[in-house]
Formats: C-alpha cells, structure tokens, sequence
C-alpha cells in the first residue's frame, strides 16, 4: 500500500482508513499522523466520525480498508487488548467505569498488563507475583497522588463527582503505561473550574512524555492545549495544521461555524 | 419408513412451530427467553382435559384451554415480569424458571403426576393414502396449524393492534414515546404467544398424553425452532419449527431414538455459534 | 469505609456463629427429639415405603401407598405389633436411583425405620438395598429384575414373582398357544427391561422362536414413532413390550396410528393397571401378559380386600393389592421377630402366609415361589386366559 | 497500625472458627443431620465453581450440571471398572471436566448474554443424553451403583476409616476449605480482578489491555474443575450416580444457590448452598409441596432480593441506587453504540 505518511518521527500513523456502517460511511479515506510527544486534536462536528475514528484505532471495530500504525509497527485489525498492550491507552466518551469497585480498585484495573494476570503464580503467590502487586500498589500511589485523588481511594469510583471521574478513567488509562493516551471529549459536560483544572492535568501528563490524541468540541481548549489539530467532517479529513492556522481556516469556520462562534 | 418419519417430523414440527411463536413474539418485545412458556403449554392441555372430564363439549373444552393459556401467559407477565422490568436480564430468567417450576409443580398438585389422554374426535380414525395409513389427528394438528398461522400473519400485519406489538418491537421505548400504552402491547403479545403455545400443548394431548413435565422438552424444542428462525422472526420461526421438526424425526429413526432430543439442542449450538441471526434472520446489530 | 468493611465482615462473622449455633441447636434438639420418640416408640413402630411418589411413575406408589395403609389401618385396629402401632414414613424415591438412595438414608437414619416396602423400580430398588443392607433394614420390594436376586442381601426380599418366573411361562403360551416365531422386542433401557430382554432370549431355543429385534426406550419417552417404524419394516408375528403402562399405552396406540397392527405381549404384569386401559383404549385391546393377581379372582382374600378397599374408598389396583399382601407379610414377621431385627428376618424368611397373591414363602433369595398365570386385556378388562401351573 | 491488629484479629478468628468447624460432628448425634451437612459442603464446592463463572466473570452458565455430572461419572466409571480410588479418581475427574470446560468455553464464550444461556443449556441437555444414553459406559438410566467410598486414611498410629457420615465430614471441610482459598487467591489478583473488570465493563477491561475471550475461559475452565472436584466427592460419598442428578434441574439449582446466597461472594455461595440443601430437605416430607414451595422461593427471592442474602449486607442503599444508575449509563451507551454503528 503506498503510504502518504512516512514519518519517523510519527508515534501514530493512520493511512486511507475507511469504515463504512451499512452503506453510511462513518470515516472515508482518512490520513493522518500523531507525532511524538504532541497534544494531537481532532475536531469536527457531531457524527463526524470522530468517535468510529477511535474505536478502530483502539481495534473495537475493524476498519474495511486502510492501515492503522503505531511507531511503524501494523496494528490494522489487532484486538483492543493487544493495541493496549502496544502502549495505546484511551477514556471513553461516555465515562465507562466498574460500578462495584473503588477509585483504588478501579485504577488497579489498569495494572493488568504490568502484573500479568498469570493465574498460576497468583494460586502460589509466588515472591515474583508478590513484588509485582507491590510494584502495582506502588505505581497506583504514585498515580493517584498524580491525579489528585489519593485522598478519594477508597471511595466508590461512580459515586465521585462527574469531574473526579473523569479523573480516575485517566488515572485507569495512564496504570496501563501507555505511550499514546486517546481522550475521547474528556471535558464534555464538566464545568469551567473542572474543564481548567483537566486541562491542567492533560499538560501534566503530556510533560511526562506521553502523546496525546484528544476528541474535543471545545474550541478554547483545543487552541490552547494541542499543538497539532486535524479537522474531520463526514469521516473525511478537512484540514490539518497547528492552531493558529485552523482557527481561521475558512472551510473550518463553515464547517464549525456555530461551535466556534459560541467558544470565541 | 421414510415417509412414515417425514408425517411424523411434519406433525412434530408443526407443534414446535406453535411452541416457537410464544418465545419469538415475547423476545420481540421484552428481549427475553420465557422459560416457563413450556408450562403454558402444559396449562393449556391440563385445562382441556378438566374440563372434558367435566363433561363440556370437546370444542368447548378445547377452547377453554386456549383461554387459560392466554390467561396463564398474562398472569405470569403481570405478576412477575411486569414488576422486574428494570432488572438485570439473568434475574428475569430466574425467576421464569422459577415460574416453571411452580406451575409444574402446581399442576402435580393439583392434578397428579399420571399420564392422561387427551380425546380427539379424530384419533381412532386413520386415512389411507394410497397404501400409506395417516392417522386423522395428524392431519387436523397439521390443518390446524397451518390456520394458526395465516390468523398471525393476518393479525399482525393487517389490523392495528398487530401493528402496534410490530411497532413495539422495533423499538419499545419509542413505542410508548408515541403515546401507545407498552404495557398493553406487552400483555397482549405475552396473551396471543400463550394462547398459541396453549394450542400446541392440547394438540399434542391425544398423542403424547398429558402431564407435568410434558412442557419441558416442548419448551426447548420450541425455543431452538424460534433460534433457528431467528429470534423476533415469526414467520421464520414457523418454517424452523416444521424444519426442526422432519430433522429430529429423521435423526431419531435412522441414528438413534435415544439422542431424539439431543438433535435439537446441537442444532442449537450449531445455529448459536454459526449463524445467531438465524437460518432465516436479518442479521440483529450484535452490541459491542 | 475501612471501618465500615470490617464492620461487614464483623457482620458475616456474626452470621456465620450465628449459622453454627443454629445447626447445632437442632442437632441437640434433634437428638433430644430421637429420646423422645425412643419413649415414644414403646407405642409406635415405623415402616418406610420407598415408591415413586411424582413424576411419571407417581400412580404406582400411589397405588403401594394405599395398599400398605390400607393394611396398616387393619393391623392398627386389630392390636398392632405386639401393642405397637404401625407408622407409615413415605419416601418418594421418582423412580431414580440416587433418589431413592437419599430417601432410604432419610428414613433410616432420621426416622429410625424398622423396615422399608418398595420400591416399585429395579434400578433404585438395587441401589437403595446397598444403603439398607448394611443398616439391616428389612426391604420388601417390588422390583422385577431376575438381578435383585444376586445382591447377596439377605435382608431383601420380594413381594412380586421374579422375572425369570415370569418371562419362561409367557415365551411358551406365545410359542405354544398363538403360534408366535419371530418376535421384535422393545424394552425400557433399565435393570428391569434389560434381564427382563435377556431372560427371555435364554427360552428362544428352546421354544423354536427368535427375537428379530431390539428396540430400547428410555422411561419417560413418549414418542416411539422411529422404534415402531423399524419394527413395521421386519414383518414381525408378535411385539413384546417390556414396561410400564405409560409407556405401553403409548406404544400400541402410536403402533396404530402408524397401521401397525400386531399382537403385543409383556413378560410380566408391570402395566396391570386400569390406566393401561384408560391411557390406550383400544389400542391395548388383546395384549398378553403374564400375572401373579388376577382382581377378579374369587378367593375369600380377594373377596375381604375389595371390601376393605371399597370401605376406605380406596381404589382396588393390582399394585395396591401387592402392597397390601407385603404389608402384612411383614407385620406377621414383626410381630414374630418382637422388635428383633434379625429374628425378623428369620420369620419372614420362614412365613408362610395366604395372601391375596396366593401363598407368600420365599426361596433362599428372598423370592417369591409362585408360578404366574397368563392374562389378555379383553373388551376393556383383565381377563385369564391360563391359569397357572 | 490500627488496620493490622484488626485484620490480624479478623484472621485468627477466622482461623479459630475454621478449626473449630472441625468438631462440627461431635455435637451431631443424628447421622441424617450430618449427611445433610455432608451435602452441603459437597453443594458449597459448586456453588463456589459457578459463580467464579457468573458470580466474579459476569457469564451466566445453566449447564454447569453436566460439569458435576461428568466429575461424578469419570470417578464412577473409573471406581467401578479400574478399581480406583477416590484419591486417584478426583484428579482424573478435574482434568477431564476442567478439559471439557475448556472445550466448551471456547467454543461458547464467543457469545454473550441470553446466547450464552441459550449454549450452556444446549451443551447441558446434551451431556444428560449421553449420560441417559450411553448405556455401555454410564449404565443408561439405572446409572452406576456401588462405588467405593474412600480408602482409609492412616495418620501414624490413628487411622481414619469412611464409614459413617461422620467420617466423611472432616475430608469435604478439607476440600470447600481449599475451595475457599483458592478462589480468594484467583480474586485477589492481577487475573482476578481482570474477571471482575470483564463483569463490570466488557468494553473498558479490554481497553486496559485484558484479554477477554482469554480470561473468560480460563475462568470457566477453573469453574467446571471446580464442579468435576465435586462431582468425584459426591460419587464416592452417595455410593450411586444416575443421569437425573445431572439434568437441566441441577444446572437451576446451583445457580439459584448462587443467586440466593449472592453472585460475587464466597459467603453468598456457601449460605446459598446451605439454604437450598436444607430446605430442600425439610421439603422432602411434603413430596408434591417440595418443589413447589421451591419453585416459589426462587421467584420471590429474585423479585425482592435480586442481590442475595449478601445483598442484605450492603450497608449503603445509596451505594444500590448509584449503582442503578450507572448500570443504566451503561446500557445507554452500548445502545448508542450499536447505533453509531
């Protein structure tokens, strides 16, 4: 497949992805490369494709043509947990936490992959399984302390409020070590105070060395976090460049007009 | 031989057809397996049979059978299902095997464990066709199930109730958004399915006799057939009966009787892993 | 919420003392209660009656069931063993072995059962005496299988003649009498039908027949069509069906409406029931049998039975019969033996006592010595066609 | 600090009531009243297998009968016809249910919900036929009768023989003790909690990198172990297996033990093994009632109780209202996903 992006420096590179939904075409021909280190955004109207877009890069869905790869490496039609595994990380939409288990056992969760899950080693508690859930419990203090929600562990994850939440879904997803953290509209339906303060915490964890991809409405946010913004609208790629560029970018003001309008 | 198990399959099949469409329509509109459907089908049989040793009209009795039927599939939605509907869906599978259990159990209460029959005015009668014997019974289950059929259709495609419980299921939620009363759709869907599986039972009555347990394979038989069909396909569920059926006739005369009933449930499992939607099913969304 | 975590596991620690507690005190009360009935058990003597009381079997042990009470309430009123009452303990055993191994455990143990009548099926009559054997319960049972008589179980007995009885006398009047050379078999896949089948084909030599086919059938079947399809294909002079009367009206009534008309035939009086008739209608008419109770008989114990029957409105069925004549077989035993198990044992080993089944005596494997007579199903009835030997 | 001496107490008290389990039959007089406590261990094995599954996965099985009856058959079969023991039986019985689970679990996990329901049920009826039907190896309907209790187990000087149903006692405490621990060591863990994630968000524990199809049936494969351990116990403690045991109403049973007593809860399992055991016991005096009270107790529980007895123990209503609530944001959600779609 000859490939438009060849990148090195690209941690995720998304090649002529297409995925259709009986007949509706939900991401058509899309191109596009995350590079190392960036806060990367992707912006569009609602049912853009923005969404579906996550969904096949995490390997939800699979994609009917095209290639998904992370630093080089193809991960086109791979199982979530195996993209996972690759060091891709991501929070859902809609905040998708486990309804039984506290902030500390919610974010523990995220340890899987450092811990294994091997089941042979855990019915002997073997010293190695035994320093690795140490390992785990301390890399979640760390985490948690990170976030600011060590005080809040041993509450009730979905008792939280809707901003510390969205605070533990991130501190889920960074356990896991990833390299590329997806946000799928992170602040969407959070107040002022609480959109600033993740906003402050998405830096945070950018300085940390992780890339991150972020769906956002939220014009504000997108200029002054993301150094990189791709626009998308009926799955295809509208416009691509920093933000300075996008912010006067005729096609995006038509295509965005109302949002954009209402954020200036 | 061959064409004695192929009458054999198509009487059988005919009955799991019946069976079949209780499970469809309540799936359509609750999204859930009745379990106990196989007790309506006993209930029914069991009513019939009360009230023919009541000396009531053999229509009359076979009737009355139907009704309680209906009456029985009502009852248990009203009192049970009607009150879980924001449970979990295992729970609502509980507690209709939990409901089976009780009806089983009631009707040996009340009835007995023995084994009984069923009259039929057409029983001791068979037809010659050319040199083939066919019992008359069979003939009338067959008939009588084709009728059945044609009123569904007739019901639910033309008139406006049967809209209605079409409507409810595409979409319940919606449903009642419009303004239709869903739990007057869901009541009469559970009646009608009833009624129908309660028909199937007091069919079955003069040939396999009638008894407690007699539901339980029915019920799974009927089951696969409306899995075979696709779940929420009524027509397809209908053919699938008939299907399930010849094949399980077939299987038991020339492989072995004993693995009768096993024929149905790998044809289960064969359907549930290979085609969910159904032989004839459009394909249902699976939820990520 | 630590606090509150352990306060739960407090709780479950609470409930499971609590649990403990509960078990133990109705063990203590259980133990107490046993000292009571032991007081009491100067006046009351139990008796278990293992039988299928639900399922598809159910109108059996119901039929044993009224049988033995119907003796109990005339032992009762006549002085009792020795001054004691006699108690019936019902145990439904659903025609299954592991059923009636919990329910022989149950009334030997909880209810200290002195003796148990049944059960009515070979495969949980063989497992239960395993339980009753070693506790030296007397068992009488009902089962037809010639195997209940190598259990080496001497505390076992039955009421019923066996099957190697049975199976020669109705081979030879088929053979002899109606002519009969090939036979299709079709039998219930148990203890019973299967030596039932196999004693059956040892007389084929003999008698110049041959068995063309082997049917099985597992009880609880309802739907014979393919054994019956194959069966029509072989062009046989006669059926013998061994099994139940649900299973046989079943079967000559499917044999029917397939237009397979035969003579059928049963190796004993299993299906000797008026719902044989009831469930098959015609389609029964003309089977043959071989029977150890004829209910038309006029003998004067037959004659007192139907009286005591029709007294307590209790239906007078074969099975309800034999139930009775165990019933009192072992009460004289009891009465004999005076509370001794093993003295018991020894008398009703020894008995000797007129039934309504004829003479009761067993042989050295607590079988009956009877010879079987035959019988036909004619015009809705039990009729004689030979008498026994 | 504080916490350690507490969990410290808690242990040694748990420690000293496990112990003290053990002189259970001395206070017991009535031989019926322990076989009914030897039941109930056998039942609490079961229990504790399935809801590993149901309980702890979120994959709901009602054939987990047929796992229990393929335990108590290869230990009867092998008992009877090669002369083993229990000690040789029991492993023989694990490994091949635990293989038959993997089997199944991997041809059936592929679904989910009311499908799976559909398949364990299929896969159940199923083995019943073969227990019903292949008369040559499991002895059709009269199944397998005279199978050897345990060989008598010698300790220095003091031997321990199995006669009575005391004696049975202390081997089956033994084994729901293992049960117990080794279900807590399999929750209190990376893959433990990675079934948990499973229940509670199938879509969310895959994103975290688990392995689902995995997991899921590597944990039914442990949970029909569970039931083929207990199947071999129950062989050699009954004397006698017959297919009816091991029929779609035994797969009922063990889940509403588990629904009952509280899916997700080791004390929920044992409590609701106990229930139905002895009620079902208690009911046995009142044949045609039995089932029927049965019947209506799992109605009533579900209806009212759907959280189980250990639900009762929930000390926050709040905590079952937000529960609710996110358990609706959940199902939103998938809609809107299969819709997006």
């Amino acid at each position: 497949m000859s490939s438009n992006f060849v990148d090195d420096s690209a941690i995720l590179t998304v090649n002529q992805l297409s995925k259709s939904f009986g007949g509706v075409k939900a991401v058509n021909n899309l191109s596009f490369s995350v590079k190392e280190n960036n806060i990367h955004a992707i912006i569009g109207p609602n049912g853009a494709g923005k969404s579906t877009l996550f969904n096949l890069i995490t390997g939800v869905i699979t994609p009917d043509t095209g290639e998904i790869k992370l630093s080089n490496q193809d991960i086109t039609s791979l199982r979530p947990d195996k993209i996972a595994e690759r060091g891709v990380s991501r929070t859902f939409q809609n905040i998708r936490l486990f309804p039984d288990m506290t902030v500390f056992e919610t974010v523990l969760i995220g340890t899987y992959l450092m811990t294994g899950g091997k089941l042979l080693p855990a019915v002997f508690r073997t010293k190695s399984f035994r320093n690795k859930e140490r390992e785990a419990k301390e890399r979640i203090e760390e985490i948690l302390k990170f976030v600011g929600l060590w005080d809040m562990r041993h509450e009730y994850a979905a008792r939280l409020s809707y901003g510390n939440q969205r605070r533990v879904e991130i501190a889920r997803a960074l356990a896991t070590n990833p390299d590329l953290l997806l946000l799928d509209e992170p602040t969407a339906g959070m107040n002022q105070q609480e959109t600033k303060e993740l906003m402050q915490l998405f830096s945070q964890v950018n300085n940390q060395g992780i890339t991150i991809l972020i769906i956002a409405h939220d014009m504000h946010l997108v200029n002054t976090l993301s150094n990189q913004i791709t626009v998308i609208n009926f799955g295809e790629k509208l416009v691509e460049g920093p933000p300075e560029m996008i912010q006067n970018h005729p096609a995006v003001l038509e295509a965005y007009m109302g949002r954009a309008e209402a954020n200036a | 031989m061959f064409i004695d198990q192929l009458i054999n399959g198509i009487v059988l099949g005919s009955i799991y057809a019946l069976m079949a469409i209780g499970y469809t329509m309540v799936w359509n509109v609750l999204r859930f397996i009745n379990f106990a459907h196989g007790e309506v089908y006993m209930g029914g049989a069991f009513v019939s049979l009360y009230l023919l040793l009541l000396d009531t009209p053999i229509w009359l009795a076979y009737l009355g059978g139907v009704c309680a039927g209906a009456l029985l599939g009502y009852l248990m939605e009203k009192m049970v299902y009607m009150r879980m509907r924001n449970a979990p869906k295992l729970n609502l599978l509980i507690a209709a095997i939990g409901i089976s259990i009780v009806l089983q159990n009631l009707a040996q209460y009340i009835w007995g464990a023995t084994p009984e029959r069923l009259t039929s005015p057409f029983l001791s009668k068979n037809i010659a066709v050319g040199d083939m014997l066919i019992n008359q019974h069979y003939i009338f289950i067959i008939i009588l199930t084709i009728l059945v059929m044609i009123v569904l259709e007739l019901f639910i495609n033309r008139t406006l109730m049967g809209k209605a419980v079409q409507a409810a299921s595409q979409n319940i939620k919606a449903t009642q958004l419009m303004g239709i009363n869903a739990n007057k759709i869901i009541s009469i869907t559970f009646a009608i399915g009833s009624a129908v599986g309660a028909l199937a039972g007091i069919l079955v009555g003069p040939v396999f006799l009638v008894y407690p347990t007699m539901g339980v394979f029915a019920g799974l038989k009927g089951f696969t057939a409306s899995v075979m069909g696709g779940m929420g396909n009524i027509p397809g569920a209908m053919i699938a009966g008939l299907l399930l059926g010849v094949i399980e006739s077939f299987a038991a005369g020339f492989i072995s009787s004993g693995y009768r009933d096993a024929v149905a449930m790998v044809i289960l499992l064969f359907i549930l892993l290979v085609r969910p939607q159904g032989i004839f099913g459009k394909i249902v969304q699976q939820k990520v | 919420m630590v606090f509150s975590k352990s306060l739960i596991a407090k709780k479950m620690f609470m409930f499971l003392v609590l649990a403990v507690l509960l078990v133990g005190c109705s063990a203590t009360n259980s133990s107490s209660g046993n000292s009571d009935s032991s007081s009491k058990s100067s006046d009351t003597l139990k008796v278990g009656l293992q039988a299928p009381m639900t399922g598809d079997n159910a109108q059996y042990g119901q039929d044993m069931k009224n049988g033995v009470e119907l003796a109990f309430k005339k032992i009762n009123k006549d002085g009792g063993i020795n001054g004691k009452k006699l108690e019936l303990i019902v145990g439904d055993d659903k025609a299954t072995p592991s059923e009636a191994v919990a329910v022989v455990n149950k009334m030997i143990m909880n209810d200290g059962v002195k003796a148990i009548i049944g059960g009515y099926n070979s495969s949980p009559t063989l497992a239960a005496q395993d339980v009753s054997g070693p506790a030296k319960v007397l068992h009488l049972n009902m089962g037809a299988s010639p195997d209940l008589s190598k259990t080496g179980n001497k505390y076992l007995f039955r009421v019923i003649l066996t099957g190697s009885v049975y199976v020669p006398a109705v081979m030879k009047y088929m053979a002899e009498e109606k002519k009969v050379k090939k036979i299709a078999a079709l039998f219930e896949n148990t203890d019973y039908g299967i030596t039932m089948y196999d004693a059956a084909k040892v007389s084929t030599k003999e008698l110049g027949v041959e068995f063309i086919a082997a049917e099985k059938y597992n009880p609880g079947d309802k739907n014979f069509s393919a054994q019956l399809s194959k069966i029509k294909t072989l062009n046989a002079d006669a059926v013998m069906v061994v099994g139940l009367y649900n299973e046989v009206a079943l079967i000559e009534q499917q044999a029917k409406q397939a237009g397979l008309n035969i003579q059928f035939f049963s190796p004993d009086d299993s299906m000797y029931s008026e719902q044989l008739i009831k469930l098959g209608g015609d389609a029964v008419e003309n089977h043959i049998f071989a029977s150890m109770i004829d209910l038309n008989a006029e003998t004067p114990e037959m004659t007192e039975f139907k009286k005591l029957a029709e007294e307590n409105n209790t239906p007078a069925q074969a099975n309800t019969a034999i139930a009775y004549d165990a019933a009192m077989a072992l009460a004289k035993a009891l009465t004999e033996g005076d509370g001794d198990t093993d003295k018991s044992r020894d008398a009703l080993a020894k008995i000797k006592y007129q039934g309504i089944t004829g003479p009761i005596k067993f042989d050295e494997n607590g079988d009956r010595a009877n010879t079987p007579m035959i019988m036909q199903v004619q015009k809705g009835d039990f009729k004689v066609i030979k008498e026994s030997e | 600090m504080e916490l350690i001496k507490r969990s410290a107490f808690r242990k040694s008290v748990l420690l000293l009531g496990g112990i003290a389990l053990f002189l259970l039959p001395l206070g017991i007089v009535n031989p019926y009243f322990m076989y009914i406590i030897n039941l109930i261990l056998i039942y609490a094995i079961l229990a504790l297998g399935l809801d590993l599954i149901v309980g702890y996965t979120g994959q709901v099985s009602v054939g987990h009968g047929a796992f229990f009856g393929i335990g108590a058959y290869v230990a009867a079969i092998l008992a009877k016809n090669l002369g083993f023991s229990l000690w040789l039986t029991l492993p023989f019985s694990i490994i091949i249910t635990a293989v038959i689970g993997l089997i199944i679990g991997f041809i059936g996990l592929k679904l989910i919900e009311e499908y799976l329901v559909m398949a364990t049920l299929a896969f159940g009826t199923i083995i019943w036929l073969v227990f019903l039907n292949w008369t040559d190896l499991t002895g059709g309907p009269m199944g397998i009768a005279g199978i050897s209790a345990p060989p008598t187990i010698t300790l220095g000087t003091l031997q321990f023989p199995f006669i009575q149903y005391h004696d049975y006692y202390p081997l089956l405490l033994i084994f729901v003790y293992l049960g117990i621990l080794i279900t807590r060591l399999i929750i209190k863990s990376g893959f433990g909690r990675a079934c948990t994630a499973i229940r509670d968000d199938e879509l969310a524990a895959q994103a975290m990198g688990i392995p689902v199809f995995k997991t899921k049936v590597i944990m039914f494969t442990i949970s029909a172990a569970f039931c083929g351990a207990a199947g071999a116990l129950y062989a050699h403690f009954l004397h006698v297996v017959s297919p009816e045991t091991f029929a779609f109403g035994m797969s009922v049973t063990i889940l509403t033990m588990v629904m009952i007593g509280g899916q997700g809860s080791i004390t929920g399992a044992i409590i609701g093994a106990a229930i139905l055991t002895v009620s079902s016991e208690a009911l046995r005096e009142t044949p045609e009632l039995r089932m029927l009270i049965y019947g209506f107790l799992i109605v009533i529980m579900i209806m009212f109780f759907p959280k189980g007895i250990m639900g009762l123990f929930q000390i926050s209503k709040q905590r079952l209202l937000k529960k609710s609530i996110q358990v609706e944001k959940n199902v939103v959600e998938k809609e809107g996903l299969s819709y997006e779609q």
